[in-house]
């Protein structure tokens, strides 16, 4: 139990991907394929239900810990200004040496002895450490709101000359509460998309379920790395199973919709990259220390570091080396880069184009991952990178942030109305539904904030339950034109009540989970931002419409000529167990969050306490609990 | 009278100006063999600078040196050269037509 | 040292020689039908000389300068024997296995690989402006005739002469920048050229034509634009495991003069040990040359790669276009970039002889090059496209394969510099390596995407899935575990540039 | 206030939660049921649901008539929704799933589940034969249950999720026979013109929270001597004042108060319950100095709320819903779209007094547009023929009633017409189902008459029922309308004159009587027509089948039934109901209502001035008018259809073309239908298109343009590779083969411009080598 405990992350990264090897090596017979991918991913959910029962909900986190870079320098300054002086002589005393041409790596060992010599007071070196170690950046744990943390060194590759300038990647994973709902719906919803897949895929079922498992771990994985460069990498391995997933089992336009998928997501992935290294070689610890005379991060194995990909030592243990770049903010450029990068999977307008195609082509299960996960990825990433390591930067763009929100919101209702492909409504949908995270989020107030998250999850569910219920009728009559059907309720009663519910969930009924999310974001929203608030409330009425009128137009009324000419060829029947199966854990989960979603907003209390401590601290709001924490 | 004593700039500006017409001749001539003519004379240029500044700028012999092997050098290679322009001429030779264009795509 | 002294050290380049001849005598001796066993002894001396240098570089820790400071041994002149060994070793396993290798002659093609093997060893350890035209014309003469080697070959043929044309002309100009530089300092070995640049700074318009005129020569060895042309018509037209070496020892090698020179050269011996910043001598503004070469490399090589149909002509511009990356790392001027071209060419040599031998293998079968060929081969040759797919992938910089590694570091190394004009190279080499998504992406979705035209499947024998995944293994797992190489990168780049005057 | 005196009361939850147990179970196993069993069982299951959370609201009434008359609330908290944000001082926000009964809710409470049981056994006879059986009941019970949140409802979430609940139960009640194209639309219809009003909702909630969030940040000295003022100036007017002579008078130390009731606003800043928010005197009274967009923050607050119950309630501009509404079944209509769950925008407005009396502009908006929405409705009820849609023209009116009883500040006659409505109006609807029953499912009064003699009972509850609605003494109609109209007199609070306001609503009292009465012969005297007619058409054969269209296809009417037990039974009680209800507060007489209310509305009285110096001479004078239109009404129809009754409308009057036009704007109300389709509806379609188009063409083309983008860069670099760098190649093969063939040497190639420059440039560098060398 102890090995689960402190593996449990890694076991659920890396066991689809275990299924994935085992089926490629294994599996001969088809049956046999389905259920090794159906365990790989039935592995990762009991351990993701086990992960959101034990998760201390309940852990204290420490207000300090999280206080903007700027506020720490102010406050350690204040008690530290001796210690740097002492070590801005060590400095002038080594270069000195330096320039006498002696060896520079033997200089700095013998530093380590002779810190009294250069007239550092071994005393003064032994306070400084103490003082450092309340705020000691190798330990991130519950009390930054991180549990189940496993951290060890990747890869520290020394850079010649410089032995101490290292190029280190951490194998850091950990769980706040944001990761855990998603990494609830990650593994939920790719167990059910097995079961999707069971009967719909014909062709190469080994290869789609090796993609399959490889694009679970790419997804787990990038909702558990705590290390930028990880979850680049976690990022970047789910690109090419998606692709493979959409270009071999699509709809007819597949090579151009998985294409486009590619490239835009590819697109983004390099502005990230970019991003990622300047990130990390602009970033500057505020732990000091006089040996070396330069500011350090501490790895995992102890070793001491200048830079680090470490996002935790990045958002709370760090301060921006470089004030600016090319003559803009830093942070302001950064943010920028990253955020589109992001953007695109949201997807925000205008880079939203993919996400229509991709979906009308992809096979239903591909569908419910795409929207149910992957665009959760987008706001996660703003969650996880903007927001902590660019408080200020986000403050700054927090108003372009709410005007794409709102945009994404009413554009994406519109242009779900008009849509004859009930798939490309659901997409369009989607896409109106995630501006509501944008808008949340752009808020930065705590009901904002967890209204947006709440809102990753919620729409996950619900989402995954409209392109479900689009692939059971699709199965059945294979087109999904909506005029081609009417008064389908009559024949597929059952089928029709779980549309409607989905349908009423995502128009964001009370009691039902999506409303408490669109509540919040609108409560977190409207205090900062009235107008864009109070517009994209109108989405709310255009969901309806478009929603309603799709109910109308397919469920009600007189059976039409059509839908009786499919029950006549026997295509009609009623949704069957398997997709009833698929389902209802959704529906149940939509319902119970919508009246009781304590269990998961608690989750997000301590990850966000830190956040929003962390962007209100940079904007000058200081919490007066922090204030007395840090004595300032 | 100061001009007509030979000194390192007259090296210099006589291996420049055959440098120049080497390389024109690299660029203008079609004939393979015009163009490895063309390349000998750069590398006579070449030949020239390293002599002269070997007298006048280094008095070491590296220069000259060099000198040698450039000009074995060249030679080797004017040898390889012109086996492939002979077997490229017997090769095309016997086709009628457009010629040497099975590269274009 | 003495010249005694330093033939000792210099056993691995004798093998070489040894080799050559011994690959000759043999070819002579054998019957027709076991030519095959001249391959089998070149690639036993290689090895030899690979095992030796391996010892060589053990048994001496730092830098030794051998021939009155003709040559060097240090750890980076090791590193790119590796490279070279590996690269002739597999493109021997090529000639002993394709179908389009030079059957009748293969005794004597393979004293020439031999032979070029000890041009590349020596152009990866010249210090010397002698040695490096010397080892380059070595190097280019025996190429000449490789890619000339099937004479029945109309393509060949033509493809041999593009390339001694061009190649006679980038020798020449950079003889004579040679020549030029050695008139600013009156040296010939690099280390007393820096140190007479120290010393003294020239006159910048003549350095920087002498520096210009060089890098034609050596550009010319790496294909860098505008120095590329003959590459892709040479490309497509030798013999497609001359191609794979081409693609690769050559390139590596020019890369390794390029370094050499430059961070010899124009490079503060002392900032190399003091673990700050390189500091520039004599004033050449190289990096920003070599930046724009970089930069205009990667776009025309990518952009001419999209147009490609030829498989063999699409891997040699997305070659070019990977000289470009690698230019970036050495424009940046700092430990950091050498390292990361360092990398990037071990990974490169996996990555792209594996593109390579796939491509082999599929014409060995189809007989075909055009991407025709590749449609549907998930279907044909299931095992061959999903490793093909692992080595196109890794080309792009797709993680978690190799090849993102590499390009991380470029990028990184790029990037870690600062300043508008790195910022914009490194925008610029990232805008291209989304480029270089469309041409790779087309195979792998003719492969995986489209139907086949002939359903057949294709045939692959064992040798070749053996040397395929041996190829693949790295290109993943230095993907996964970096510091393999990356350990031994930073190795090789530590010593580089210690060696003073004196020899 | 009443903050600090909140009893526990944990069976208030078991109130809604009945109602969603038989929804549940009628739902999830209904189906079998009814296959298996019958409909009994199912009809039983949501029966007793129903009854069930009326004994319990009757127990917990009870136990809250029981306390004294200051902490008459009992609260019973769940668990908690939402709470996010207390780590910070800004922007907290704590919202539980807790329920809260008042006497307000109380009355409510009551209301629903009372006449609620009734009409779920009623409806077990009316829906008798109905496939879907089960799924009404279900469906029934589910409204139930979100009716009950929403009158429940501790904070705004709560009453949200009941005031959605409702909503959806409406959509799905009114297109309970979805194969009926017309119906599933009417049932879209409401829904989204509900949500136009929800728009309204949330944007006030929205608004409030921001500024009372924004407020609370002010420093704690001048929210707390802005509360001091209040409760001030409420013991001011309760000294002075005291107009409700009937309430104990209390003595208050103005001091202990503030000391007292002044509650820390980090506890509560961020609770959404209307308790809370209503204690938050303070805060209250600077946002209500504030000012948003030109107008009293409060009054863009309350505005917002009042769109959200006009949606709800069926007010101008929102109310097209409601007559479209009468699609669903006959109970749906009486229970949904008559008692309860359109009046929930009433019960808004009053459980906000505390809001709404602080803004003259949003009372002067409510009562104008309940004023405007009750004589609009009830003309077009002039001359409608579905009997249905009489009944909910008369519905909107009658709403509006009551928005001028609350809007005029006596919220308490609001609710209490609220309720005498739900009695009688409830009877009304029961009464024409039981009529549509016994002319098998015929609606057109054109086709009724004289069913006096077929349905007694229903007659007889029927006509109990219109005198109420007429408003003749002593019924209930009469009492809360009164009641209404003495307070729109004397109020101060409109903008308007409370005067004129009066007069519309004296008018459209007569109007009410007018076509009530008028429903009333069409349907009950004379002879029945439908049997007459078919009758006729059986004497001709079945040649004249055709000629029966109007009927829509239905079997010819052969006999005309009375309604089961089961039906008649909650006539009966309701008619009951109508007949004593006005008992509660009958003026002159008894004041109970008004002092079961007082607690509620305590907090609003020195703010609410309907204290015009009208004596009690006029107020009786103003009843006796009031008595004299309805009674007007009566005669005028009784006059024109008391004999000929056949005819939809007198033939006389169409004859003169002025009337003819009156008549055919008002049978086609108003036009507003057709004017919103073509205003509101085929825009926002156009513009989906609009948008739809532009995604495609315009954004997604620009995508797409970069693939064209990049394959001309590479084709103009594959030109440049063929000519240029080939070209130079190809130049070289040609000219080393025509040199072979004929020993010629020296050819110029078409590259020599090129490589002059080359030429040019070289010869320069090595000139400026020599000159520096």
């Amino acid at each position: 139990m102890d090995f689960l405990n402190e593996h449990l992350l890694s076991i659920m990264v890396f066991a689809p991907v275990v299924g994935m090897a085992v089926i490629w090596l294994v599996a001969k017979s088809d049956n046999v394929v389905k259920w090794i991918a159906a365990v790989a991913t039935a592995v990762p959910l009991v351990l993701a239900v086990y992960l959101f029962n034990t998760y201390d909900r309940k852990a204290e986190v420490d207000p300090t810990l999280s206080l903007s870079p700027a506020k720490i320098d102010e406050v350690r300054s204040k008690n530290q200004k001796a210690i740097i002086d002492y070590a801005m002589k060590y400095n002038a005393w080594a270069a000195e040496v330096r320039r006498r041409g002696e060896d520079a790596a033997a200089l700095r060992l013998e530093g380590d002895e002779k810190g009294n010599v250069v007239g550092i007071p071994a005393e003064t070196v032994r306070a400084w450490y103490q003082s450092t170690a309340s705020h000691d950046p190798a330990k991130w744990d519950k009390r930054h709101g991180l549990q189940f943390v496993e951290r060890a060194v990747w890869f520290n590759v020394q850079i010649a000359g410089l032995s101490w300038a290292k190029f280190n990647v951490e194998y850091f994973v950990g769980v706040d509460g944001t990761s855990i709902a998603m990494i609830l719906l990650t593994a939920l919803i790719s167990f059910i998309c097995i079961f999707a897949s069971w009967e719909n895929i014909k062709k190469h079922i080994k290869g789609y379920f090796c993609m399959f498992l490889l694009l679970e771990t790419g997804m787990m994985g990038v909702f558990c790395a705590l290390d930028f460069f990880l979850f680049f990498i976690f990022w970047d391995v789910m690109l090419l199973p998606m692709y493979f997933l959409i270009g071999v089992w699509g709809g007819p336009r597949k090579e151009y919709a998985a294409i486009k998928f590619f490239l835009y997501t590819f697109a983004g992935g390099v502005l990230m990259l970019l991003a990622m290294i300047a990130i990390y070689y602009g970033s500057q610890s505020t732990s000091f220390d006089p040996r070396y005379g330069q500011p350090f991060f501490k790895l995992a194995d102890g070793s001491l570091v200048q830079h680090t990909f470490n996002l935790m030592d990045l958002a709370y243990a760090n301060s921006w080396s470089t004030a600016s770049l090319l003559g803009m903010d830093f942070a302001k450029v950064i943010w920028v880069a990253l955020f589109i990068g992001f953007a695109i999977k949201i997807p925000m307008f205008p880079f939203h184009t993919w996400l229509p195609d991709a979906h009308v082509e992809a096979p239903t299960a591909i569908s419910v991952i795409l929207a149910g996960i992957l665009l959760k990825m987008g706001t996660y990433g703003i969650f996880r990178m903007n927001f902590p390591l660019f408080a200020e930067a986000t403050k700054w763009a927090s108003g372009a942030m709410v005007v794409f929100g709102a945009i994404n919101i009413l554009y994406g209702a519109f242009c779900a109305m008009a849509q004859k492909d009930l798939k490309k409504l659901v997409a369009y949908s989607s896409i109106s539904h995630m501006g509501f995270c944008l808008l949340g989020m752009a808020a930065v107030t705590p009901a904002g904030m967890n209204g947006a998250m709440f809102q990753m999850f919620n729409h996950g569910c619900i989402t995954a339950m409209l392109f479900l219920l689009v692939g059971v009728i699709y199965d059945r009559v294979h087109h999904r034109q909506i005029e081609g059907f009417g008064g389908l309720a009559s024949k597929m009663p059952v089928y029709t009540a779980f549309t409607g519910f989905a349908f009423f969930a995502a128009m964001g009924l009370p009691g039902l989970s999506g409303f408490i999310s669109e509540a919040l974001v609108f409560l977190g929203a409207f205090q900062e931002f009235q107008l864009a608030t109070v517009l994209s409330a109108i989405g709310i009425i255009i969901t309806a419409a478009y929603l309603l009128w799709t109910i109308q137009r397919m469920f009600l009324g007189p059976v039409t000529d059509r839908v009786l000419a499919y029950e006549k060829e026997g295509h009609l029947h009623e949704i069957n167990l398997r997709e009833v199966g698929t389902l209802a854990p959704l529906a149940v989960m939509v319902i119970v969050f919508g009246f009781y979603p304590a269990p998961v907003l608690d989750l997000f209390k301590s990850g966000m306490q830190g956040l929003t401590t962390l962007v209100a601290s940079s904007t000058g709001i200081m919490p007066n609990v922090v204030l007395a924490a840090v004595g300032g | 009278m100061e001009f007509l004593k030979v000194g390192l700039w007259q090296y210099v500006v006589v291996s420049g100006v055959l440098f120049s017409l080497g390389l024109v001749c690299v660029a203008t001539r079609k004939n393979a063999i015009a163009v490895l003519m063309g390349v000998e004379l750069i590398l006579n240029s070449a030949n020239i600078n390293f002599i002269a500044f070997s007298h006048y700028v280094s008095g070491a012999v590296g220069g000259q040196v060099f000198t040698v092997f450039v000009i074995i050098l060249a030679a080797a290679e004017a040898a390889i050269a012109l086996a492939i322009v002979l077997a490229i001429f017997n090769r095309f030779r016997t086709i009628e037509g457009d010629v040497a264009t099975t590269l274009k795509e | 040292m003495s010249v005694s002294q330093s033939v000792s050290w210099f056993f691995p380049e004798l093998l070489l020689a040894f080799g050559a001849l011994a690959v000759l005598v043999v070819d002579l001796l054998v019957t027709k039908h076991r030519k095959k066993i001249a391959v089998v002894i070149g690639g036993l001396f290689v090895l030899l000389a690979l095992l030796k240098s391996e010892s060589a570089a053990s048994e001496h820790s730092g830098v030794v300068a051998l021939f009155s400071g003709m040559v060097v041994l240090d750890p980076m002149a090791f590193f790119f024997k590796l490279i070279f060994g590996i690269a002739v070793l597999v493109t021997l396993f090529f000639v002993y296995r394709s179908a389009e290798s030079p059957e009748a002659n293969s005794g004597e093609f393979v004293t020439l690989l031999v032979a070029v093997t000890l041009g590349l060893f020596l152009m990866g350890a010249a210090s010397d402006m002698v040695m490096m035209y010397l080892s380059l014309e070595f190097v280019s003469l025996c190429s000449y005739v490789m890619a000339g080697w099937s004479r029945k070959d109309r393509r060949s043929t033509e493809a041999a002469l593009k390339y001694v044309i061009y190649g006679g002309v980038a020798s020449g100009v950079m003889v004579y920048g040679m020549s030029l530089l050695y008139g600013l300092t009156g040296k010939t070995n690099l280390f007393e050229i820096r140190d007479a640049l120290a010393a003294s700074a020239p006159s910048q318009l003549a350095l920087t034509l002498s520096v210009v005129l060089i890098i034609a020569g050596i550009g010319f060895k790496i294909a860098a634009v505008p120095f590329h042309m003959w590459c892709p018509d040479v490309y497509e037209g030798a013999p497609t495991p001359v191609t794979a070496f081409f693609s690769v020892g050559p390139k590596a090698a020019g890369f390794a003069m390029m370094i050499r020179f430059f961070y010899t050269t124009f490079v503060d011996a002392t900032s190399w040990g003091s673990g700050t910043e390189l500091v520039a001598v004599g004033g050449a503004p190289w990096p920003l040359l070599v930046g724009i070469i970089a930069a205009a490399t990667m776009t025309l090589g990518n952009f001419a790669a999209i147009t490609q149909n030829n498989l063999k002509r699409l891997l040699a511009y997305s070659s070019i276009a990977h000289a470009g990356y690698m230019l970036m790392g050495i424009a940046s001027m700092s430990r950091q970039g050498v390292e990361s071209v360092l990398f990037y060419l071990g990974v490169y040599l996996f990555m792209n002889l594996g593109a390579f031998l796939v491509v082999i293998a599929i014409r060995d079968h189809t007989e075909g090059e055009g991407i025709e060929a590749y449609r549907g081969l998930s279907q044909r040759q299931p095992f061959a496209a999903v490793l093909m797919t692992v080595f196109l992938l890794s080309l792009t910089g797709v993680p978690p394969f190799a090849g993102f590694i590499g390009k991380f570091y470029l990028f990184a190394a790029v990037l870690a510099k600062g300043g508008f004009y790195y910022y914009l190279l490194a925008i610029i080499g990232i805008l291209n390596s989304a480029v270089s998504l469309f041409y790779y992406a087309r195979i792998i979705r003719a492969m995986f995407l489209e139907e086949p035209v002939v359903r057949a499947p294709v045939g692959l024998p064992l040798p070749y899935r053996v040397a395929l995944v041996a190829l693949a293994v790295p290109t993943v797992v230095l993907g996964i575990f970096p510091p393999l190489l990356s350990d031994l990168t930073q190795v090789s780049v530590g010593a580089l540039g210690v060696v003073t005057t004196g020899f | 206030m009443h903050a600090t005196s909140d009893l526990a009361h944990e069976t208030l939850r078991l109130i809604p939660l009945l109602p969603l147990i038989g929804a549940a179970l009628n739902g999830f196993f209904g189906f079998h049921l009814q296959r298996r069993f019958g409909e009994r069982p199912v009809g039983l299951i949501a029966v007793f649901a129903s009854l069930g959370a009326f004994a319990v609201a009757v127990a917990a009434v009870a136990r809250l008539a029981g306390l004294p008359v200051d902490s008459r609330s009992l609260v019973d908290h769940v668990w908690t929704l939402f709470d996010v944000g207390q780590y910070l001082d800004m922007g907290e926000l704590h919202v539980n799933l807790a329920f809260h009964l008042d006497p307000l809710s109380a009355v409510m409470v009551l209301v629903v589940t009372g006449v609620g049981s009734l009409i779920h056994i009623y409806s077990m006879g009316y829906m008798h034969g109905d496939k879907s059986y089960w799924r009404f009941f279900s469906y029934l019970n589910l409204f139930m249950f979100a009716m009950l949140l929403l009158v429940l409802g501790d904070n705004f979430i709560v009453m949200f999720f009941g005031w959605e609940g409702v909503g959806l139960c409406s959509y799905l009640l009114i297109g309970f026979w979805y194969s009926n194209r017309d119906y599933a639309k009417a049932g879209m219809k409401a829904f989204v013109v509900n949500r136009v009003g929800d728009f309204g909702f949330l944007a006030g909630l929205l608004t409030l929270v921001w500024g009372l969030s924004d407020v609370a940040r002010q420093p704690q000295e001048k929210i707390r001597s802005a509360h001091a003022a209040v409760i001030a100036a409420e013991v001011r007017f309760d000294a002075h004042h005291g107009v409700n002579a009937h309430v104990k008078k209390k003595t208050y130390d103005a001091k202990a108060i503030t000391a007292r009731s002044m509650p820390d606003h980090r506890v509560v800043a961020g609770s959404l319950a209307f308790r809370t928010l209503e204690s938050r005197k303070g805060e209250l009274e600077i946002l209500r100095q504030r000012k948003l967009l030109g107008l009293g923050f409060l009054t863009i607050v309350c505005i917002c709320f009042f769109i959200g119950a006009c949606g709800k309630s069926a007010q101008i501009p929102l109310y097209t819903w409601l007559p479209d509404a009468m699609a669903g079944p006959t109970p749906v209509s009486a229970l949904i779209h008559a008692a309860t769950m359109v009046t929930a925008g009433v019960y808004m407005v009053a459980r906000l007094n505390f809001l709404f009396a602080l803004s003259n502009g949003a009372m002067t908006v409510v009562t104008v547009v309940g004023a405007l929405t009750a004589l609009f409705a009830a003309t077009i009820g002039f001359f409608q023929y579905d009997i249905k849609k009489v009944l909910a023209y008369s519905t909107v009116s009658q709403l509006g009633f009551m928005f001028m009883g609350v809007g005029s500040g006596a919220f308490a006659m609001g609710i209490f017409h609220l309720m005498t409505h739900a009695f009688f109006k409830a009877c009304l609807f029961l009464g024409a189902g039981s009529i549509i029953l016994g002319m098998h499912h015929r609606q057109d009064m054109r086709e009724m008459g004289g069913i006096k003699k077929y349905m007694k009972a229903t007659w007889l509850t029927f006509l109990v029922a219109t005198v109420t609605i007429a408003g003749i003494p002593p019924l209930a109609g009469f009492a809360s309308k009164d009641e209404i109209l003495w307070n729109l007199f004397r109020n101060a609070n409109t903008i308007v004159p409370g005067e004129l306001i009066w007069a519309i609503a004296w008018l459209t009292a007569g109007c009410t009587a007018f076509y009530m009465f008028r429903l009333y012969y069409m349907t009950f005297t004379g002879d029945n027509r439908a049997l007459a007619a078919s009758k006729h058409a059986e004497a001709h054969g079945h040649g004249h089948d055709a000629h029966d269209a109007h009927s829509d296809g239905h079997h010819a009417l052969t006999e005309i039934h009375e309604s089961p037990k089961t039906m008649t039974i909650p006539l009966m009680i309701l008619a009951g109901l109508s007949l004593v209800a006005g008992f509660f507060q009958m003026p002159f007489v008894t004041h109970f209502f008004d002092a079961w209310m007082e607690p509620v509305f305590r907090g609003t009285a020195h703010l609410v001035q309907n204290h015009k110096p009208y004596g009690h001479g006029i107020e009786a004078g103003l009843a006796i008018a009031s008595v004299a239109i309805a009674l007007v009404g009566i005669l005028v129809v009784a006059r024109r259809f008391y004999k000929d009754n056949a005819s939809s409308v007198p033939a006389r009057m169409l004859a003169n073309p002025r009337w003819a036009a009156v008549h055919r704007v008002l049978h086609n109300k108003y036009y507003v239908d057709e004017a919103y389709d073509a205003a509101v509806v085929r825009p926002t379609v156009q513009a989906t298109e609009a948008f739809a188009r532009f995604d495609l063409r315009v954004i997604d083309f620009l995508v797409n343009m970069w693939s064209p983008i990049g394959r001309f860069f590479a084709w103009v670099h594959g030109l440049a590779d063929k000519y240029v760098v080939d070209g130079l190649v190809d130049a070289l093969a040609n000219g080393t083969i025509a040199a072979g063939r004929k020993l010629k040497t020296v050819q110029t190639g078409r590259i020599q411009n090129y490589a002059l420059g080359v030429l040019v440039g070289v010869v320069a560098l090595s000139l400026a080598l020599v000159a520096v060398l």
